[in-house]
């Protein structure tokens, strides 16, 4: 295996595009190295994009943020900025894995491992986050976040192709966004489910705008339009978040396995999506 | 005479009978004179056992001294984690 | 195989290894650099046996490549204690029996130095959630808690 | 024993809470564990294990391996000496070495996903697992099974094509897995139950629970070419490991010296051998050094957890909730050998109990998983889970408090024990009596919360034991044990040494000497180290006074007789002895050399007398009633230590025996596919708890005496695991209203049960 640590993008693009065999990028590395040392890959390049620079910053961008591909989650806790646009977000990440987890895991990293249940996916598809893919031809494109990860670790991402950073747009006036996860423990837990709510009231309390993403109940994160139409135009009342939780049970298409069975995931699925919509109305209430 | 009895985990093992009646001073007589007179006991002996005297259990003290009268059970041997 | 050179920095001295580029930095520690302090419970940063500042940041070493560590720095178990004098947090361990295999004792260590470097009021549930990473399967965590929270009552003063 | 004592109550030392003698090497990383040792030359050693959960070894070609280059040894089932049915059994191994010999290496067929069948030692781990790759095995895949009761039907998969049922009069004729039956009756069942007014019946299913201890198993070998070999690996008995590494490979006792690590966690998982007669292979083919460590993967998949059951329990009580029966079937497999802990966990299940008839049929039954090993209390957990869990069901039938239900039916000093003899003295009615009493006991549970109670009990062991105590010229004091130290006992043996030559503690040190420095050494386990050790050490250091007397009688030139020892000196014994000032400890020790020579006292014994354990726990939590998640809010465990001699100690020991029996009772579990594949062998989603799982635990130490040992020590270690499984379930059943008779009480099964709920 051979270790690359490349000073610029288009280095790791020209790596990355000019392997033969399989290569990897490495960012926290919280994944890969699992993987390497079960020898689940075998990779012939690793591409350590951490000494790229920017990779690990976080700048304000059009009244959002840009998150680098390298800013690890407890980074990304302490930026103020990001916590108070998107709490629901924030706390996603930083669900990742543990404190050690949380100074190596990335965003970025999450989104590309591609598993339906990495938990800060959902979250960003809520806050329609894009993901900016750095090409071996210099390109940049940008695409949102849900379109990354096609099925269970597959990528849309072609030979040569990294996501160099993550685009948070600016949350709107009275907004807010929420994540809730069940695990069997508090910590150190794969989702069994995941559900992220992001909404937006209008000047009466009225829902205006709403998204609902669901984890771990399919091949990818699962976007639940039913479950956003059952509160936009409402104000969270009991009957249209139970609406909600109805709609959300209904979409999620989980499977049965060591981690849970489909009734309870989609069971839980609702209970969790209720949770969070309410969570994320009272957050968008405080946000003026 | 000691009497001596089965635990209730071994009397299965010896055709149910609970008591066997011995002249012994010891552990290890105890466990030699059984062998001698009882061939019904020699899967339970062979298995390998604790003793119990008076409540308190002796694993392998084949010197330890039984009084007459002695309240004398044969035990399967216990370890642990 | 062609083996990597490594210089870096553990502990505050200049150190220099060569090794695999499938080594990670947990390996080179206690393979190249006779480290053991930082111990293997998994080799997949679920038990935080391994748990080290890389750069400032706790990290597990199982989870950082040896060849990332160029240029970094690098502190561990060995270099909490000071010359001929424990850290606060280590007499505490001992004081209130806080340990007893000892086994995940250094990275708790490491784990709670960093976290009271960063907070130095946390409650009992904020000690609880950031040492969630390291697992110990013998004291049911109890005297653990205590021995940091007391740590932290003690270095703020109170 | 020749050690006469009266067990006494006041202390001078014991029960106070210094620092451990060990324990500054464990917070700066000095201490060496078992994959901490590196040598000159050392190889890496690496097993190839079964991808099959049964199946037949036609061949193995080791050709390609052997031709890497950086390979140095490569050894199958054709290295290994047969050992034959009955062996020869050297030293004390209590384990049927056949088994072992086969778990140790696969021989004919692959019993297990993970069973070892070949190993390799090469210059590096890359070299070493490339070369497991070349290693060709043709099998022939044979149908599996993992499942106890599925294993009993007729027609199941035979593990062990010949096996036949011990323990049944008459033999069956047919092979199955049922490895040995054991019935255990007392009284007159039928006529119990005919007493009875209330009768509840329930059949409980327990999954595989692993030790998880944090270091996973890890050894050193060293053979050299005149036949001597030195190991080192982290165990809870190296005097064991050296027996029956001896015994598999067939060498002399005297050949193979063993040096325990320091050793990361055992609870019963590290008390018999997995890598280490392999990696001695390892070393005399290639004349090496040679260091084999387990992958957690390998420690799941490969070392030993605890059985799985299956247990069908029946208990009548009369309307003033006394017990009058119990009949129950106690179904555990011990994986793919025969020896799960059926029977400790069919007595220790209603030892706590008065009850004049029971009828108890225990099955051994072995599957298609790795062998079980021990694990803290073994089979006492799952025993207890059903038995305490219809005593609830009992106390809220009858509406009685259940530790008032447990009070009238405990069992009291003089009552007949369900394995036999009848109890000396024990604490069980205090534990219940400091439990009902607690102030945690006072708040009232909340909505969706509710509290479980229930009671343990182990019988603990003594067992063969060596200690020396030397004293140095300037007064301190080396005493070496042959046990090794999995929480703290250096410290209590320093205590006891200290309370006895009543000298301070500091100057006491203690250490784990080798196989080749004391004489044998049980394992430690069985809740025996505080005890048997704690003898010994008594035993030797009442020696080292006796020594110190005749010395000091000796100078003055008056008979020993005429002098006494107190507050650590000699005096003599009245006036008419002479006038002499009394030598203080340390004068003596500095006058050795030329009075006589070094002073030591030493101990070899077989401690018997080990005192019984009770315990009663406390558990409230509350359960989320949308998601079955279930959050413990307190925890009381209150136990008899009969005397704490490091108290710290004993509440760790309680701690954590109750942290890994939450983790049992609602997440950990072995999880298997239908192809007979573990499918989580790792922390991740083998779930121990973290430290944000659990709240503080609460303990009371209670002290009734064990009148078998001078200080009245009870072993502490194995007794906390057992309560708790069936204290959850209470609490779980209590709050969702509908019994809870399986675990892990995960979130989905406890939702499943809220949706059955009437």
């Amino acid at each position: 295996m051979r270790y690359e640590a490349p000073r610029t993008l288009g280095d790791a693009t020209g790596m990355l595009a000019s392997c033969q065999g399989v290569a990897r990028v490495l960012a926290g590395g919280t994944d890969l190295l699992v993987a390497l040392r079960s020898g689940f890959v075998e990779p012939e390049l690793v591409v350590d994009i951490k000494r790229i620079p920017g990779m690990a910053e976080i700048v304000a961008e059009d009244g959002g943020w840009r998150v680098g591909a390298a800013v690890p989650g407890a980074a990304l806790g302490r930026h103020d900025g990001v916590c108070r646009a998107w709490p629901g977000v924030v706390e996603a990440v930083e669900l990742i894995g543990s404190t050690q987890i949380q100074g190596r895991a990335t965003m970025v990293g999450n989104l590309c491992n591609a598993s339906p249940a990495a938990d800060s996916v959902p979250a960003m598809m809520a806050a329609g986050a894009l993901a900016r893919i750095a090409g071996p031809d210099g390109k940049e494109r940008d695409v949102p976040v849900g379109d990354v990860a096609t099925g269970p670790g597959v990528t849309s991402l072609a030979p040569g192709e990294l996501v160099a950073s993550i685009f948070l747009p600016e949350a709107p006036a009275r907004s807010g966004d929420a994540y809730l996860r069940l695990i069997p423990r508090t910590e150190m837990d794969i989702a069994v489910v995941g559900a992220a709510v992001s909404l937006t009231l209008d000047d009466g309390g009225c829902c205006a705008a709403a998204k609902v993403v669901l984890g771990a109940v399919g091949p990818r994160a699962l976007v639940v339009e039913d479950g956003a139409a059952a509160i936009i135009g409402t104000t969270l009342d009991d009957d249209s978040l139970a609406a909600l939780e109805a709609a959300a049970s209904a979409a999620a298409r989980p499977i049965d396995d060591k981690r849970g069975t489909v009734p309870y995931r989609r069971k839980v699925a609702g209970v969790l999506a209720r949770r969070a919509a309410r969570i994320a109305g009272t957050r968008a209430g405080e946000n003026r | 005479m000691i009497d001596v009895r089965l635990g209730a985990t071994l009397r299965s093992m010896a055709g149910g009978r609970e008591s066997f009646p011995v002249e012994a001073g010891t552990v290890g007589q105890v466990l030699k004179r059984l062998q001698g007179a009882y061939p019904e006991l020699s899967p339970v002996l062979h298995r390998g056992v604790a003793v119990a005297i008076d409540g308190r259990i002796y694993r392998d003290s084949l010197l330890q001294p039984v009084p007459d009268g002695a309240e004398v059970y044969l035990m399967p041997r216990v370890a642990g984690g | 195989m062609s083996l990597q050179h490594v210089t870096t920095t553990v502990n505050g001295d200049r150190a220099e290894f060569l090794c695999d580029t499938m080594e990670t930095l947990l390996d080179a520690l206690r393979d190249r650099l006779g480290l053991t302090g930082s111990k293997e419970g998994c080799a997949s940063g679920d038990c935080g046996a391994c748990s080290v500042m890389f750069d400032g940041r706790l990290v597990c070493a199982c989870l950082v490549l040896a060849a990332e560590a160029d240029g970094r720095k690098v502190e561990t178990i060995e270099g909490m204690a000071g010359t001929g004098e424990l850290h606060p947090l280590q007499t505490k361990f001992l004081e209130l029996g806080a340990l007893q295999c000892g086994v995940c004792t250094p990275g708790f260590l490491v784990a709670a130095k960093a976290l009271l470097e960063e907070n130095p009021d946390p409650d009992e549930t904020e000690v609880r959630y950031w040492l969630a990473g390291n697992l110990c399967r013998c004291t049911g965590y109890d005297k653990i808690i205590r021995a940091v929270l007391e740590t932290a009552a003690d270095l703020r003063g109170q | 024993m020749e050690l006469e004592f009266t067990t006494r109550t006041t202390f001078d030392k014991v029960g106070t809470r210094p620092p451990r003698p060990d324990g500054t090497d464990k917070v700066t990383g000095r201490a060496l564990y078992g994959a901490d040792l590196a040598g000159a030359d050392m190889l890496v050693g690496k097993v190839l294990r079964s991808p099959h959960a049964h199946a037949r070894i036609l061949a193995i070609d080791t050709s390609r391996a052997r031709a890497l280059p950086g390979v140095k040894a490569v050894v199958t089932r054709d290295d290994f000496p047969d050992i034959g049915p009955e062996g020869t059994v050297k030293g004390e191994v209590e384990e049927n070495l056949w088994d072992v010999a086969r778990n140790v290496m696969a021989r004919d067929k692959a019993l297990y996903e993970g069973h070892a069948v070949a190993a390799v030692a090469a210059t590096s781990t890359a070299v070493a697992r490339q070369a497991l790759k070349l290693i060709d095995i043709t099998w022939q895949v044979l149908p599996h099974v993992t499942d106890v009761d599925e294993a009993m039907r007729p027609g199941a998969p035979l593990v062990h094509e010949d096996m036949i049922t011990a323990g049944m009069d008459p033999a069956p004729e047919e092979p199955s897995n049922i490895a040995e039956y054991t019935r255990i009756e007392m009284g007159d069942i039928e006529a119990g139950f005919a007493a009875a007014d209330v009768v509840v019946e329930q059949t409980f299913r327990t999954e595989a629970a692993h030790q998880g201890y944090i270091e996973p198993h890890a050894c050193v070998a060293s053979a050299s070419e005149d036949g001597v070999a030195e190991l080192w690996c982290c165990t809870q008995g190296h005097f064991s490991v050296r027996d029956m590494c001896a015994n598999i490979l067939g060498m002399d006792l005297a050949s193979l010296r063993v040096t325990s690590s320091e050793i990361g966690g055992g609870f019963g998982g590290k008390t018999t051998v997995f890598l280490e007669p392999v990696a001695l292979l390892l070393s005399r083919q290639s004349g090496r050094p040679v260091k084999m460590t387990m992958s957690r993967d390998e420690v799941f998949r490969a070392s030993g957890p605890t059985s799985s059951t299956s247990i069908t329990a029946r208990i009548g009580a009369t309307r003033d909730g006394r017990i009058t029966a119990c009949d129950a079937s106690f179904r555990y497999q011990g994986g793919a050998f025969a020896g799960s802990p059926v029977g400790y966990g069919a007595v220790c299940g209603m030892a706590p109990y008065d009850c004049p008839n029971v009828d108890l049929h225990c099955y051994d039954v072995v599957v298609n998983r790795p062998k079980a090993a021990a694990y803290r209390a073994p089979g006492a957990p799952m025993a207890a889970f059903a038995i305490e869990s219809l005593l609830d069901e009992i106390a809220c039938k009858l509406d009685i408090d259940p530790v008032e239900l447990r009070l009238r039916n405990a069992v009291k000093e003089g009552a007949s024990s369900v394995y036999g003899p009848t109890f000396g003295t024990i604490g069980f009615v205090e534990c219940l009596e400091a439990a009902r009493d607690h102030p945690s006991l006072e708040a009232a549970p909340g909505p969706n919360q509710a509290r479980g109670i229930a009671a343990g009990f182990w019988p603990n062991y003594g067992g063969q034991t060596s200690v020396t105590v030397n004293v140095n010229n300037d007064g301190t004091v080396l005493v070496s044990l042959g046990t090794p130290d999995i929480g703290g006992s250096r410290a209590s043996m320093c205590l006891m040494a200290a309370e006895e030559l009543q000298i301070p503690y500091e100057r006491v040190k203690a250490i784990i000497a080798d196989t080749s420095a004391l004489g044998h050494n049980d394992t430690t386990g069985g809740s025996r180290v505080t005890h048997s050790a704690g003898l010994a050490t008594i035993a030797a250091s009442r020696k080292v006074i006796d020594t110190m007397k005749r010395r000091a009688a000796a100078v003055w030139d008056i008979d020993v007789d005429a002098v006494v020892w107190d507050q650590g000196c000699v005096r003599p014994s009245g006036a008419n002895a002479g006038d002499h000032e009394p030598l203080t400890f340390d004068a003596i020790a500095a006058m050795a050399p030329a009075t006589g020579g070094p002073i030591a006292g030493h101990a070899e014994i077989n401690a018997e007398g080990a005192g019984a354990s009770f315990a009663v726990h406390v558990c409230d939590l509350e359960v989320d009633p949308e998601t079955g998640r279930v959050t413990v809010l307190r925890y009381l465990a209150v136990q008899d230590a009969g005397k704490a001699i490091h108290p710290d100690y004993v509440e760790g020991q309680y701690q954590g025996g109750v942290a890994q029996g939450i983790g049992w009772a609602l997440n950990e579990e072995y999880i298997y596919g239908s192809d007979g594949i573990l499918q989580n062998p790792g922390f991740l989603d083998y779930r121990i708890p973290v430290a944000s799982d659990l709240p503080m635990i609460d303990t009371v130490i209670v002290e009734v005496p064990n009148p078998g040992h001078p200080y009245g020590v009870r072993g502490v270690g194995e007794t906390p695991i057992v309560p708790p499984l069936a204290a959850v379930a209470n609490a779980v059943s209590r709050a969702i209203g509908q019994r809870m008779t399986e675990t892990p009480m995960s979130p989905p099964r406890i939702l499943a049960a809220i949706d059955q709920a009437p």
